[in-house]
């Protein structure tokens, strides 16, 4: 299984990411990914900015456990999840979830359930950049709902 | 000692990033902490002792109100998460 | 709604059509693709090459109504379905399903029900050649559950 | 005249790619159309006339095996769908 987990102040870059997941592996049938992109509207404002804070040490230790219970649950060939921190634009790529397997079944469970804990079980913060001044984006209660549906 | 760390709008609320605090009766446990944060009054009041979702870590871990804290613990207080 | 769906013979390029997908779009907040890619191992072979056949005509008709149906059930903003037909060599994406939404639960849900319908209504063969020969590929048993847990 | 179409494994097997016949009695609705396929004898009785599931589409539509043809008609037979 090839795992890698990284938080970068650099541009994420998908399809490097996914191209190094499937590192030409013959065995590899099915890739699901997710890609989570910066939007320039939230809660009915135009936003034209982000900046992405996180707890170093333990964003790291979050994601390991997350990954590896996935891993735990599927059997999967690779995961790769890299996250973005620091300041971000309309339409830059915030986090990137992709999953490799042999059958597609199990990327998909995989996939989602990672970026379902991610949401909830991560520490990341965003801050939202208005017109008029900016703001730290609440929770959503959505992504408990999303927590919840695996905890069966 | 202990070392207590605040994240997003905490760190910015509070204008603290982080303390170093001694290890005594007032920092027994997580709750005993919040409530000596809290005695601070003003926004230390509003954060640690009112209805606001604050969520702990200890040493990098989510950690329950109930958890002894013992010499060279790290504790982070933050709200919920974000990310993704 | 930004929908494209095609059948081609040329190579599949995954990331041109993600991009495409997004085109700059801001309000994308949700990205979640499927790629399905050729494996040299199936059933307990070696499998060196692969050709698609499909039932032109039947096929598009098919897909159309596959997406259709994902963009009444869910609030999508693209879908892009593209898929191969004709010689393929391990390595190489025979299908792609991307979706794009403002939040993930909806892209996830879209994405993988085009996919389980596509696996069993659209009208596409494979057959693979090993060392020894050649052989039709067999419908699998476990496309037809994963396509049954939408009906209800 | 209706059209028939034969894919995959089928076409192979069959040596036949397409071919028109007469809307008649034995071509009035797709099971009528399988019995006399079957009728030809070898390979072709054994795909229509035996347990291999053979999967029918009229007019590029998934079929049932009642639906009645008409002139003009596209049928097309092929064995379980293996894409994606």
């Amino acid at each position: 299984m090839m795992k890698e987990i990284r938080v970068q102040f650099e541009t994420l870059e998908p399809y490097k990411e996914i191209d190094a997941l499937r590192a030409d592996n013959k065995a590899i049938g099915a890739v699901v990914n997710f890609i989570g992109l910066m939007r320039d509207f939230n809660e009915g404002d135009t936003v034209s900015r982000m900046t992405l804070e996180h707890y170093p040490g333990m964003t790291e230790r979050a994601l390991e456990k997350i990954v590896d219970e996935a891993c735990g649950r599927w059997d999967l060939m690779g995961v790769r999840v890299i996250h973005r921190v620091g300041d971000l634009d309309p339409l830059d790529p915030i986090v990137l979830v992709a999953v490799a397997s042999a059958h597609r079944g199990e990327a998909f469970k995989a996939c989602e359930f990672i970026i379902d804990y991610l949401k909830t079980r991560a520490p990341f913060w965003k801050k939202e950049r208005m017109a008029d001044g900016e703001r730290w984006v609440d929770a959503r209660h959505t992504d408990d709902e999303a927590e919840a549906r695996w905890q069966s | 000692m202990i070392k207590v760390l605040y994240f997003a709008r905490l760190r910015e609320e509070l204008k603290t990033e982080s303390e170093e605090l001694e290890l005594d009766e007032s920092t027994a446990d997580i709750i005993a902490l919040k409530l000596k944060l809290s005695a601070r009054g003003d926004l230390w009041n509003e954060i640690f002792g009112g209805d606001e979702t604050v969520m702990a870590a200890l040493n990098q871990e989510v950690a329950q109100s109930d958890e002894k804290l013992k010499e060279g613990d790290e504790v982070a207080f933050f709200p919920p998460v974000t990310g993704g």
